[in-house]
C-alpha cells in the first residue's frame, strides 16, 4: 500500500449512486445465448459440431462429387478396395487398391481386372461406387437419428412427462402399457408390421415410433415426478396456470439435459434398428442403404473385403462420438447448476 | 412388503395376459403355415395337418385352449421339432443364452462400472476422453461386428479360444465379450454421468474431510449412489441379454434361445414363438421387480410400500 | 495463548467459464488453543472458501491457492502431499457442514461411517472402533446408540443427523473442528440444542473452533471472538463483545442494523443498499465502497489496510485512518455501544 | 384487532397425506383460526410441523382431507368452476422459501412475472403487458432492465423480490409466505421484509407469514399463531405472545431463539419442552381455548383455569 | 459327372507311414428336427437318417442307385405298377432282423392321417397305389383302410409294392427316408418316446447316432455300426457334428481344424478359396427362376413382354460377379447334370440344349417394343417379389437394375419377404413377379415338367397351354416306359415353355460349395433327398 499518495482530500465522501449497485454488471443474455457461450468453451462440442455439419453437407453433397450415380451397377468392376489419386502412392495409407489373400498374398485388384477408373472408396459386389454409397447411407442414417430423436423427443417426453405429472391412476395404467409394449419382444412387433406395412421409410417411421419411446418416457417420467415437486410448479399451479401449459412451459424446459442425454442412447439403437428391419425386408428398400445396411452388407464380406464394412463403421462411430460429445456439451451448458 | 407384492404380482398377472393374448392373434393373422414344406401340400395332407395340430378350429376355441393348457403349465408341440414340447425346447435353449446373458452383463458391468468411475474421477482428462470413446464405439458398433472380429482375431489368428461352439467354459469368452460390449458401454456411461453428480455432493466432502483415499470415497462412498440409474437401464438389457442375441449365437453356434426364436418366426412355429414371448414377458416382469427390489437394497430411502409405484 | 492455526495473506481464484473468480482476497487470521472464531459474512464472501482451503477440500480442476500460507502446528498444509493431507483431515482437523440432511451418505450405515475416521485414523480394531463409535453416538446425545448403529440416515431426524456429523467429526478428537454454517438447516430448538452440545464437547476435549454462520444471535451465543469477511476479505475481526458492541467497519454496522431486536417496532429495518462485489471484476478500492453510506473518494482507490483499534480488535475501513472525518455509526449500532465501555470494564 | 372484517376463516382444517397406508402422516390436525383483512399473521413452529402444509393447503395446492377454508365468504375447498377457480387464484397469492427453487430457470424475469398477467388476461396488449411488468419490477425496487434477465443473474434476494413480484402481478388480496426469508442471508432478509410491509400499507395486503425465526416474526406480524406436530397450540397477538407465552412449547420455542447480543447469550437458559408434561388423561378434552381476550391456548380444563389464574 | 471325390490323390499324410484315425469333423446349418423317417421334413433329417439307416437303395458316389436293405434289383411287373423286393438278411441295431413288414408298418404309418407325416402323402399319393384315397378320406374325416395302401409282406424277407401308375424313377424313389424301414416292435414298445434321443431309436444303415440329445441337441456323433451288412465297406469310426449356421464362422472353424467338413457355404465366403484345393463344389439340380404371374397383371399376360423380361437380364455377369460361387447360368426349365436316361445314359439336357431363352438385349429390346405396343402402353410397374434373405436380395437389386436399365418404361417393385410369407402369397397368387427356386426330392425330369401343368399345384400363376399339358401328360402315361420318347416329350414341352410362352424366366443353376479338409478322402454328396454319405468315406 503506497502510503505516500494518501492525501487529506481523499478523505471527502464521495458520491456513488445508490441505484447504479443493483445493476447487473455482465452483459444480458438470454438463456440460449448463455448456453451457446457455455458449448462454444467446451472445444470437443466445437470440434464435434464442425464435423457433424460437414458430414451433413457431404451427405447431401457426396453422393454427387463423382460420376457414379448411387445405384449404378458395373458388375466388371465389383468388389474394388479403395483408391485414391496422389494418395495410392502413399504407402501406408490404404488408398492403393491392393487386396490381402488369406494366405497373405497382396495384389493390386485394379491391375488384375484392368480398370482405370478412380472408386476412392472402392465398390460393393455389384460394382457400385462405395463412396456414393456411403454418403447417401450417411443421409438415411441421419435421417433416422433425427427421426429417432424427434420420436423421443415428442411421444417419449410427452407420454413420460403426463404419466409422472399425472400421476394415481393415470400414471399406472400407462406403465402397465409401457410394460406390454416393453414386454412383448421386438420381434414379434416386427412381424405384425410386416403384415401391415409396405417397407420403406414410412413403415421405419412406424416401427420407431412403436417401440422407440419408452426408454425416454421412463427417464422422463422420474424426473418430472421430481421436478413437479419444485416451487416454480407450485407457483405456476397457485397462479392457475392448466397442467397442460405447465408441463409444455415449466417440466419440458428443465427437462432438457436428460433429454438430451437420452437421446443420444436412442440414436445408435435406431440406427441399427433401422439396419435390422431393412436387413428383414422392411426397412429400406435396394438400392437405397444406410449405413447400418452398409455395415450389415461389409460384414458379411469382412475377411475378403474388410473396407466395405470399416468405411461405413468409421463414418458412423465418427457420427455417434459427435452428437455424444455435442449432446455432453449441451449438457453441461444448459444445466442451471453448472452455472456460475 | 407382503401387500406390495400381492399387487405387483397381480399387475404383472394382467400384463403377461395382456402379452400372451396380443402374441396370439398376432400369430393367427401372420400369413403362411406353419409346415416347412407348404409348398409341396396337397389339400387334402393340410387339412390333414391342420387337424392334428387343432388349426383347423375356430380362432376363440383356439384361442381358449392355448390359454388354458397355457394355465396347465402346457405350452404345446412345437411344429418344426417332431413332437417335441415347447417347454422343452425353451429349457434346453434358454440355458446357454442366460450362461451367456449373465457372464455378459456381469462382466459388462462389472468393467463398465470401473471405466466409468474412472473417468468420473478424471474427469476431463485424456482417461475420461478415451473412456468416453470407448463407450460411445461400444453403442454405435454393433456387437455382432464385434463378434466377428474376435473371433476372427483372436480365434483364427491367435488361437487362444475357440472360435464356435458351446462345450465348456473356454467357449464362452469370446461370445462373452463380444455380448458385452453393450453394457460396457451403457454402464460406462450412466455411472460417469452419475458419479459426476455424486462426487460433488455433500457426503462425499464430508468422507474427504473424514480422510478417506480416493479409493474409499469411488467404491465405498460414491458408487452405491451412482447405482440406481445403472440399475434401471440394466434390469431391461439383462432380459433381453439373457434371452439371447440371435446373432452372437449364430455367429459363434451358441445353442441358444435367440437362434430359436428367430427360427421358430421364419418358419411359423407358433406354439415356439408363443412361448418365447410369453418366457420374455415372464422374465421381463419378474427382472423389472427384481429392479425394484434392488432399488430398496442399494438405496434404504427406497422403500417398496412407500415411494415407487 | 498458543496458535494452532495461522492463515497469512490467503489469496484463492476459481477459473470458470466467465473467467476468474477472486474469490479470497487476502485472508489473514489464527486460531488459538481451545477458542471459537466466528467467522460471519453474507453469502458469497469467502467463508466457506476459506474453510476448505484449510482442509484442502477446494476441487482440484478450477481452484488455485495464489498466494498465502497455511500453517497448522507450523507445517504449510497449502504445500502437502495429498497422502499427507488425508492422513491430517478427520484426525487434527475435521469438519462439520451446514446441512445435515445431505452430508451423510444415504446409502451407508450411520455406524458405519462414525467407524471409518477411526479405523482408518487410530488404528483400532473393528469391535473396539464400533464401541467407540458407540461411546460417540451416546456423548452426542442419541438415545439407544446401539440400535441406531445399525440404522441409516434417513431414519434419523435432522437433528439427530447433525449430531451424527458431530460425532464423525469428533470421533478422533480433533485440534481443529472447522463447523460450515452447522445450524442453519435446522430450526432454532434443535439449533440451540447442537449449539450447546458444541460447546460441552468443546470443553471436554479442548479443542478450537472454526464456527462459520451469518446469524449474529449464534455468533453471540458460541463465539470468543468473531471474524466478518467481506468480498474475500477479513473486513473487521475482534472479540465477540468488540465486535458487537464496538463495530467499526459499516459493514458490521450494517450487518447489525438489519436485524430486528425484540423491540423495533414500527419503524423500517436498516437493509444494506446495494449488491456484493462480483468477484469476477473486484473493485479497485475497498469492494464495499459502492454500498458504503460513509464512502470516501479513496475507498474508491485504495483498498484499506486493517486499522488496530485494540489488541484484539482490527478493522479495515478507511474510517478509522487519523484524516478520516468523524462518522456517527447508525442508531442501532449506537445503542449497543452506549452500554459498551461500562461491559468492557466489568470484564 | 378482534372486531376486523374476516378475510379467511379456518375451520377444523385436517391434511393427512397417504391416508390408510401405514405411513400415514396427519400434517394438518384440525386446525381453526381467523384472519383479518389487512393483518399479518404470522405462523411458526419447528421444522415439519405442517406449517406448509397448511399455507399450501389454504391455496389449494393440496385438496384438505376434511375442513372448509372460507375466503371471503365462499368455501374455497367446495367444487367450484373454472372461472370461480382462477378469481380465487388471483385473490389469493404464494411467496415461496427458496428463491433459487421457486423461479423457472429456463424463463425470463419478464415471463415469470407475467405468467400471471397472461394467465387472467390482465393486459390488453403487449405494451401494457410489459409496461405492468416494469411497473411491477420498480415496486419491489428492481429496474427495468432487469425485466430481460434470467433468474440465476440475480442475487438471492433480488430473486425473492422477483417472487414478490409474480405473487403481486394478479393483484392478490391474500398472501401466503412460506418462510420467504429462511434462505436469504441477514442483510438481504432486511431489505425483503421491509418491502412486504410497504406492500401492505401501500396496497392493503393480508399476510399468513410462515417462519421459524421469531425474532423476524415477531417484527412483521400482528398476530402469531404456534403450531406443534400438526396443531396450532397458540395463537395471540404478536406483542402478547412474546411477552406472555402461556403454551410450555411457545415458552421453550422462545427461549430457543439466540439474539445479537453477547452479554444476553451468555445468561440465558433454555427451557425444553416435553409433550408429555401435560399429563393428559385419556378422556380429557384438549381444546384451543381463550385464556385472555384474543390470546388462545391449546389446553385441557384443568389447564385452562391454571392459565387463567396465572395470567391474567 | 457325378461328384464323389474330392482332393485329387496326393501323397502328404500317407508319407507319415501310422495310421490316421479314421475320424471326422462336420458342421451342419442346423439341429436334426426329426428322427423318425415318417415325421422327418428336412435335409438335416434326411441325411442324418441316410447315414443311420438304410431303405432299400441308396446313392452311391456316383449318384447312381445302389442296393441297400434290397437284395439286388426287384421284379417289375409287365405294365410296371408291381415291383416285388427281395430283402437281404440285414439286422436293427437292437438285433432284431429287418423284414419286409417293417417296410410295411413304416408306411403304413407315413400314410395315417392319424400322424399327418408332413411328406408320407407328398411322396406317395398318386404313386403307391391307395395312398390317396386314404389321406382324402383322413381329410374328410371318414373311415379308411391302412391295409389297401399298396404294400405288402409277401414273407420275411419279400416285399410286394403296388403302383398307381408305372414310374420309371421307382426305384430311385426308394433311397428316400420316408420309404425306409421301421423296426415295429421298438417303435411300439417306446410309444411317444420313440426317436426322442439317440437311445429311443434302432439302426440298421452304416452307423449309428449316438451322442444325439434330441431335436434341440446342437451336436451329436455318428459311429460306426458294426452289425451293419456292409460293414467292410465303413472307415470312419465316427463323424462328429456341431452346429454352426453361419459361413464366416464355418470357415474359421474349418481352418482352425475344429471342423473337417464344413456345411454349404453362402457365396460370400468362397471367394475367399477361390483356386484352393479344399473347396469342393458341385453344380445342385436346384434351378432359380422368375415366375410370371399371368392371372391378372395385363403386361405379363402378354407373352412378348415376358420374352423381353427373361431376356434383358445379363445372367452371365450375374453368376459370375454376383453369385461368384460356381453356380452357373440357366437358359432351361430342367436342370444339368441331373437325370440321365436310363436307356441312352445321356443327360437330359442334351436333348435341347441350354440356349432356350438366352441373354439378348437386342431380341429382349424388340420383343418389349412390341409388347407394349400390344397392350397399348409405354410404361409398365410391375411388382417383383423375392425372399428377405441376403442373396435374394441382392438379386432382386441386381434384376432390378438390369431389367430397369435394359427396358426402358419398366419399372420394378421390389418386395422382400419372408420365405413363408412369400409361399402364403404364391399360393393366393397376390404376386406380379416372383423369383423363386425348385429343387427336386427325385431324380427326374418329371419333377419339373410337371409344375407348369395347368392347374398344377404348383404352377400358381395361371400358366396354361394345352400342347404342354398334353406332352407331360403323355409322359406320365402312355410313354411312361418309354424312355426314349418320354424324354423327347418332355424336352418337346420346355421348348413350348420357354421360347413359345415364356412362362418362366430361369436364371441360374445353383452350386454347392463346402470346404473339406485335405485329409478327408471319398466325401460324398447327392443331389437330392439326404445330402451326403459317409459310407465310402475315409481319412487318408
Ligand atoms: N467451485 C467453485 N467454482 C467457482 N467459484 C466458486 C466455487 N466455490 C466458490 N466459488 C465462489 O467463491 C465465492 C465465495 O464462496 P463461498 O462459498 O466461500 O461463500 P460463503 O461465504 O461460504 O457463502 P454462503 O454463506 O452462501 O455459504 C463465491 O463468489 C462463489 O461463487
Ligand atoms: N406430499 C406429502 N406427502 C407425504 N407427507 C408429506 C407431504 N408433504 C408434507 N408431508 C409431511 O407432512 C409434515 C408437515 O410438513 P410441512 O412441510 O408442512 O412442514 P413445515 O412445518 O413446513 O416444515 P419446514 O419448516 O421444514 O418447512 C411432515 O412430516 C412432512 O414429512
Ligand atoms: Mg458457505
Ligand atoms: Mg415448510
Amino acid at each position: 500500500m503506497a502510503q505516500e499518495k494518501i492525501t487529506k482530500d481523499m478523505f471527502t465522501p464521495a458520491q456513488i449512486d445508490a441505484n447504479k449497485s443493483e445493476e447487473i454488471s455482465k452483459p444480458s443474455l438470454n438463456y440460449w445465448q448463455d448456453a451457446w457461450l457455455r458449448v462454444r468453451k467446451n472445444k470437443g462440442a466445437i470440434v464435434s459440431l464442425v464435423v457433424l455439419v460437414l458430414l451433413t453437407i457431404m451427405a447431401l453433397v457426396g453422393p454427387h462429387i463423382n460420376d457414379y450415380g448411387y445405384d449404378d451397377q458395373n458388375l466388371k468392376h465389383n468388389n474394388l478396395p479403395p483408391r485414391i489419386p496422389v494418395l495410392e502412392n502413399v504407402s501406408w495409407l490404404p488408398f492403393d487398391g491392393d487386396l490381402e489373400r488369406r494366405n497373405g498374398d497382396v495384389y493390386n485388384v485394379y491391375e488384375q481386372k484392368n480398370v482405370d477408373e478412380y472408386y476412392w472408396l472402392g465398390t460393393d459386389s455389384l460394382g457400385r461406387d462405395l463412396f456414393t454409397r456411403v454418403w447417401k447411407g450417411t443421409q438415411v442414417s441421419l435421417y433416422i437419428a433425427v427421426l429417432a430423436a424427434v420420436i423421443d423427443m415428442v411421444i417419449g417426453v410427452l407420454y413420460g412427462a403426463v404419466s409422472g405429472f399425472v400421476g394415481g391412476r393415470t400414471d399406472n395404467i400407462m406403465q402397465r402399457i409401457t410394460e406390454i409394449l416393453v414386454g412383448i419382444p421386438n420381434l414379434v412387433v416386427v412381424i405384425l408390421m410386416i403384415i401391415v406395412l409396405d417397407p420403406g421409410i414410412l413403415s421405419i417411421t412406424i416401427a420407431l415410433t412403436i417401440t422407440g419411446w419408452v426408454g425416454m418416457a421412463r427417464v422422463v417420467r422420474a424426473q418430472v415426478m421430481k421436478l413437479k415437486q419444485q416451487e416454480y410448479v407450485l407457483a405456476a399451479r397457485t397462479l392457475g396456470l392448466a397442467n397442460g401449459k405447465i408441463i409444455w412451459k415449466h417440466l419440458l424446459p428443465n427437462l432438457a439435459g436428460v433429454i438430451i442425454i437420452n437421446t443420444m442412447f436412442t440414436i445408435p439403437n435406431a440406427i441399427f434398428f433401422e439396419a435390422f428391419l431393412s436387413f428383414i425386408g422392411l426397412g429400406l428398400q435396394p438400392p437405397l442403404a444406410s449405413l447400418g445396411t452398409l455395415i450389415d452388407d461389409g460384414f458379411k464380406v469382412l475377411q475378403l473385403y474388410p473396407y466395405q464394412m470399416i468405411i461405413p463403421a468409421v463414418v458412423i462411430s465418427l457420427i455417434m462420438i459427435c452428437f455424444n460429445m455435442i449432446a455432453d456439451g449441451l449438457r453441461d451448458a444448459l444445466d442451471p447448476k453448472m452455472r456460475d | 412388503m407382503v401387500k406390495y407384492l400381492t399387487q405387483r404380482i397381480f399387475y404383472m398377472i394382467i400384463t403377461l395376459f395382456l402379452i400372451g393374448t396380443f402374441t396370439f392373434f398376432l400369430m393367427k393373422i401372420i400369413p403362411g403355415t406353419p409346415f416347412t414344406n407348404a409348398g409341396k401340400l396337397s389339400e387334402t395332407q393340410l387339412t390333414i395337418m391342420k387337424d392334428k395340430y387343432g388349426l383347423d378350429e375356430p380362432m376363440p376355441v383356439q384361442y381358449m385352449n392355448y390359454m388354458v393348457n397355457m394355465l396347465k403349465g402346457d405350452l404345446g408341440v412345437s411344429f418344426q421339432f417332431d413332437n417335441v414340447g415347447v417347454t422343452e425346447i425353451l429349457l434346453n435353449s434358454i440355458g446357454p443364452s442366460a450362461t451367456l446373458g449373465f457372464q455378459a452383463i456381469l462382466f459388462g458391468t462389472i468393467f463398465g462400472i470401473i471405466l466409468g468411475v474412472i473417468s468420473a474421477l478424471k474427469q476431463n482428462t485424456w482417461v475420461d476422453y478415451s473412456s468416453t470413446f470407448i463407450a460411445v464405439l461400444g453403442k454405435s458398433i454393433p456387437s455382432f461386428v464385434f463378434a466377428g472380429l474376435l473371433q476372427y482375431y483372436i480365434g483364427v489368428k491367435l488361437g487362444w479360444f475357440p472360435v464356435a461352439f458351446w462345450r465348456g467354459p473356454e467357449y464362452t469368452v469370446l461370445p462373452t465379450i463380444a455380448l458385452a460390449m453393450f453394457p460396457i458401454a451403457t454402464a460406462a456411461r450412466f455411472v460417469r454421468t452419475e458419479m459426476v453428480e455424486v462426487l460433488e455432493s455433500d457426503y462425499i466432502t464430508l468422507a474427504k474431510a473424514k480422510g478417506a483415499s480416493w479409493f474409499d470415497i469411488a467404491f465405498k462412498h460414491a458408487l452405491r449412489n451412482a447405482l440406481i440409474p445403472v440399475v434401471t437401464v440394466l434390469g431391461p438389457l439383462v432380459v433381453s441379454l439373457m434371452t439371447g442375441s440371435l446373432v452372437i449365437e449364430k455367429i459363434f453356434g451358441i445353442p441358444g434361445l435367440g437362434e430359436q426364436f428367430v427360427k421358430s418366426i421364419t418358419v411359423n412355429d407358433y406354439p415356439v414363438i408363443m412361448g418365447t414371448t410369453i418366457l420374455f414377458a415372464v422374465l421381463f416382469v419378474v427382472v423389472i421387480l427384481i429392479v425394484d427390489i434392488l432399488y430398496g437394497i442399494i438405496d434404504p430411502r427406497i422403500r417398496l410400500a412407500g415411494g415407487k409405484k | 495463548m498458543e496458535k494452532i492455526l495461522e492463515v497469512k495473506d490467503l489469496h484463492i481464484s476459481f477459473h470458470t467459464f466467465s473467467g476468474e473468480v477472486q474469490a479470497i482476497r487476502g485472508v489473514d487470521f489464527d486460531l488459538l488453543k481451545g477458542e471459537t472464531l466466528a467467522i460471519v459474512g453474507e453469502s458469497g464472501s469467502g467463508k466457506s472458501v476459506t474453510t476448505k482451503a484449510i482442509m484442502r477440500l477446494l476441487p482440484e480442476s478450477n481452484s488455485e491457492i495464489k498466494n498465502g500460507e497455511i500453517l497448522f502446528e507450523g507445517k504449510d498444509l497449502a504445500k502437502l502431499s495429498n497422502k499427507a493431507m488425508q492422513k491430517i483431515r478427520g484426525k487434527d482437523i475435521s469438519m462439520i457442514f451446514q446441512d445435515p440432511m445431505t452430508s451423510l451418505n444415504p446409502t451407508m450405515k450411520i455406524g458405519k461411517q462414525i467407524i471409518e475416521p477411526i479405523v482408518k485414523h487410530q488404528n483400532l480394531s473393528k469391535s473396539a472402533a464400533k464401541e467407540r463409535a458407540i461411546d460417540l453416538l451416546r456423548l452426542v446425545g442419541i438415545p439407544q446408540p446401539e440400535a441406531r448403529f445399525n440404522q441409516y440416515p434417513h431414519q434419523f431426524s435432522g437433528g439427530m443427523r447433525q449430531r451424527v456429523v458431530i460425532a464423525i467429526a469428533l470421533a478422533c478428537n480433533p485440534k481443529v473442528l472447522i463447523a460450515d454454517e452447522p445450524t442453519t438447516a435446522l430450526d432454532v430448538t434443535i439449533q440451540a440444542q447442537i449449539l450447546e452440545l458444541m460447546k460441552e464437547l468443546q470443553k471436554k476435549i479442548d479443542t478450537s473452533i472454526v464456527f462459520i454462520t451469518h446469524d449474529l444471535g449464534v455468533v453471540a451465543n458460541v463465539a470468543d471472538r468473531v471474524a466478518v469477511m467481506y468480498g474475500g476479505k477479513i473486513v473487521e475481526i475482534g472479540t465477540v463483545d468488540e465486535v458487537f458492541y464496538n463495530p467499526q467497519h459499516p459493514y458490521t454496522w450494517g450487518l447489525i442494523s438489519s436485524m430486528p431486536s425484540l423491540d423495533t417496532e414500527d419503524e423500517e429495518l436498516y437493509a444494506i443498499p446495494g449488491t456484493p462485489p462480483n468477484l469476477l471484476h473486484p473493485p479497485k478500492g475497498d469492494a464495499f465502497a459502492p454500498r458504503n453510506e460513509y464512502v470516501m473518494k479513496i475507498d474508491l482507490e485504495e483498498q484499506p489496510p486493517m486499522f488496530k483499534v485494540s489488541d484484539t480488535h482490527y478493522a479495515a475501513t478507511w474510517l478509522l485512518h487519523p484524516d478520516a472525518p468523524k462518522v456517527e455509526p447508525p442508531a442501532a449500532v449506537k445503542r449497543r455501544q452506549r452500554q459498551f465501555p461500562e461491559k468492557k470494564e466489568g470484564n | 384487532m378482534a372486531n376486523k372484517e374476516k378475510l379467511v376463516e379456518i375451520k377444523n382444517l385436517k391434511q393427512y397425506f397417504n391416508v390408510g397406508k401405514p405411513n400415514e402422516v396427519k400434517a394438518v390436525d384440525n386446525i381453526s383460526f381467523d384472519i383479518y383483512k389487512g393483518e399479518t399473521l404470522g405462523l411458526v413452529g419447528e421444522s415439519g410441523c405442517g406449517k406448509s402444509t397448511t399455507g399450501r393447503t389454504i391455496i389449494r395446492l393440496y385438496d384438505a382431507t376434511d375442513g372448509e377454508v372460507i375466503f371471503d365468504g365462499t368455501d374455497v375447498h367446495g367444487k367450484k368452476s373454472r372461472s370461480q377457480l382462477k378469481e380465487f387464484n388471483r385473490k389469493m397469492q404464494m411467496i415461496f422459501q427458496d428463491p433459487q427453487a421457486s423461479l423457472n430457470p429456463r424463463m425470463k424475469v419478464s415471463d415469470i412475472i407475467a405468467e400471471g398477467i397472461d394467465i387472467h388476461g390482465l393486459a390488453k396488449s403487449k405494451t401494457e403487458r410489459m409496461n405492468r411488468v416494469i411497473e411491477l419490477l420498480e415496486t419491489v425496487g428492481l429496474n427495468k432492465e432487469h425485466a430481460n434477465r434470467y433468474p440465476h443473474e440475480f442475487s438471492g434476494g433480488q430473486r425473492q423480490r422477483i417472487g414478490i413480484a409474480r405473487a403481486l402481478a394478479v393483484e392478490p388480496e391474500f398472501i401466503i409466505a412460506d418462510e420467504p426469508i429462511s434462505a436469504l442471508d441477514v442483510s438481504i432478509q432486511a431489505q425483503v421484509v421491509n418491502l412486504m410491509r410497504k406492500l401492505q400499507k401501500e396496497k392493503g395486503l393480508t399476510y399468513l407469514f410462515i417462519a421459524h425465526d421469531l425474532s423476524m416474526v415477531k417484527y412483521i406480524s400482528d398476530r402469531i399463531g404456534v403450531m406443534y406436530f400438526g396443531k396450532l397450540v397458540e395463537l395471540a397477538d404478536a406483542n402478547e405472545l412474546y411477552n406472555n407465552p402461556i403454551h410450555p412449547y411457545t415458552q421453550s420455542l422462545l427461549s430457543a431463539i439466540p439474539l445479537p447480543d453477547p452479554d444476553y447469550e451468555r445468561t440465558r437458559v433454555r427451557k425444553t419442552y416435553n409433550p408429555s408434561m401435560h399429563n393428559y388423561k385419556p378422556d380429557e378434552e384438549v381444546e384451543f381455548r381463550e385464556v385472555k381476550p384474543g390470546h388462545f391456548v391449546m389446553c385441557s380444563q384443568t389447564e385452562f383455569a391454571q392459565y387463567k389464574k396465572q395470567y391474567s | 459327372n457325378g461328384g464323389g471325390d474330392t482332393g485329387k490323390e496326393t501323397d502328404t499324410g500317407a508319407d507319415e507311414g501310422k495310421e490316421a484315425t479314421q475320424e471326422i469333423k462336420a458342421l451342419e446349418s442346423q439341429a436334426i428336427p426329426s428322427m423318425d423317417s415318417v415325421m422327418a421334413q428336412d435335409t438335416v433329417s434326411f441325411t442324418t437318417m441316410n447315414n443311420v439307416m438304410e431303405g432299400l437303395y441308396r446313392l452311391d458316389p456316383n449318384q447312381e442307385v445302389v442296393p441297400g436293405m434290397a437284395d439286388g434289383d426287384p421284379e417289375v411287373s409287365e405294365d410296371g405298377t408291381v415291383y416285388t423286393f427281395k430283402l437281404r438278411d440285414a439286422k436293427w441295431s437292437n438285433g432284431d432282423p429287418v423284414t419286409a413288414n417293417d417296410f410295411v408298418y413304416a408306411w403304413q404309418r407315413a400314410i395315417n392321417p392319424e400322424n399327418a407325416s408332413p411328406y408320407g402323402p407328398y411322396m406317395m399319393d398318386g404313386k403307391i397305389k391307395g395312398a390317396a384315397e386314404i389321406s382324402a378320406a383322413g381329410a374328410e374325416k371318414k373311415e379308411y383302410e391302412l391295409n389297401t395302401l399298396g404294400v405288402k409282406a409277401i414273407d420275411e424277407k419279400t416285399l410286394e409294392v403296388t403302383l398307381e401308375r408305372p414310374i420309371p424313377y421307382f426305384k430311385s424313389l426308394m433311397a428316400f427316408p420316408t420309404f425306409y424301414p421301421q423296426n415295429q416292435k421298438f417303435v411300439e414298445e417306446q410309444g411317444e418316446n420313440y426317436a426322442k434321443t439317440a437311445e429311443n431309436l434302432v439302426y440298421n444303415g452304416p452307423f449309428v447316432l449316438s451322442d444325439w440329445g434330441g431335436s434341440t441337441a446342437s451336436s451329436w456323433t455318428y459311429s460306426k455300426n458294426k452289425d451293419y451288412w456292409d460293414a467292410e465297406t465303413v472307415k470312419l469310426e465316427t463323424v462328429q457334428w456341431n452346429v454352426l449356421k453361419d459361413s464366416q464362422s464355418s470357415a474359421n472353424a474349418f481352418e482352425t481344424g475344429e471342423a473337417d467338413v464344413t456345411g454349404k457355404l453362402s457365396s460370400d465366403i468362397v471367394p475367399q478359396y477361390e483356386g484352393d484345393e479344399r473347396l469342393v463344389n458341385w453344380l445342385e439340380p436346384t434351378i432359380f427362376w422368375l415366375k410370371f404371374n399371368q392371372k391378372e397383371n395385363d403386361a405379363l399376360k402378354n407373352p412378348d413382354i415376358r420374352k423381353a423380361i427373361a431376356q434383358a437380364i445379363n445372367k452371365e455377369d450375374y453368376v459370375n460377379s454376383v453369385l461368384n460361387n460356381g453356380s452357373i447360368v440357366a437358359n432351361y426349365a430342367v436342370p444339368k447334370e441331373f437325370a440321365k436316361n436310363e436307356e441312352t445314359g445321356k443327360d437330359f439336357r442334351e436333348i435341347n440344349g441350354d440356349e432356350l431363352l438366352p441373354y439378348n438385349v437386342d431380341e429382349a429390346k424388340k420383343a418389349w417394343e412390341k409388347g407394349l405396343a400390344a397392350i397399348g402402353k409405354d410404361t409398365v410397374e410391375v411388382r417383383y417379389l423375392g425372399d428377405d434373405t441376403e442373396s435374394a436380395k441382392k438379386t432382386a437389386e441386381y434384376i432390378k437394375n438390369q431389367l430397369e436399365t435394359n427396358l426402358p418404361g419398366l419399372k420394378l417393385k421390389v418386395e422382400s419377404v419372408p420365405f413363408s410369407v412369400r409361399l402364403d402369397r404364391e399360393n393366393s397368387q397376390d404376386y406380379d413377379i416372383q423369383l423363386a427356386g425348385w429343387g427336386p426330392d427325385y431324380l427326374d425330369p418329371m419333377t419339373f415338367s410337371d409344375l407348369w401343368l395347368t392347374g398344377g399345384g404348383n404352377n400358381k400363376m395361371d400358366y396354361s397351354n394345352e400342347k404342354y399339358d398334353k406332352l407331360v401328360k403323355d409322359a406320365q402315361t402312355t410313354l411312361a416306359q418309354k424312355p426314349v420318347e418320354r424324354y423327347d416329350a418332355l424336352a418337346e414341352a420346355e421348348k413350348i415353355l420357354l421360347e413359345e410362352d415364356a412362362a418362366i424366366a430361369p436364371l441360374y443353376q445353383r452350386s454347392s460349395n463346402v470346404l473339406v479338409s485335405e485329409k478327408v478322402d471319398g466325401f460324398t454328396y447327392h443331389l437330392v433327398g439326404p445330402e451326403y454319405s459317409f459310407k465310402w468315406t475315409s481319412v487318408k
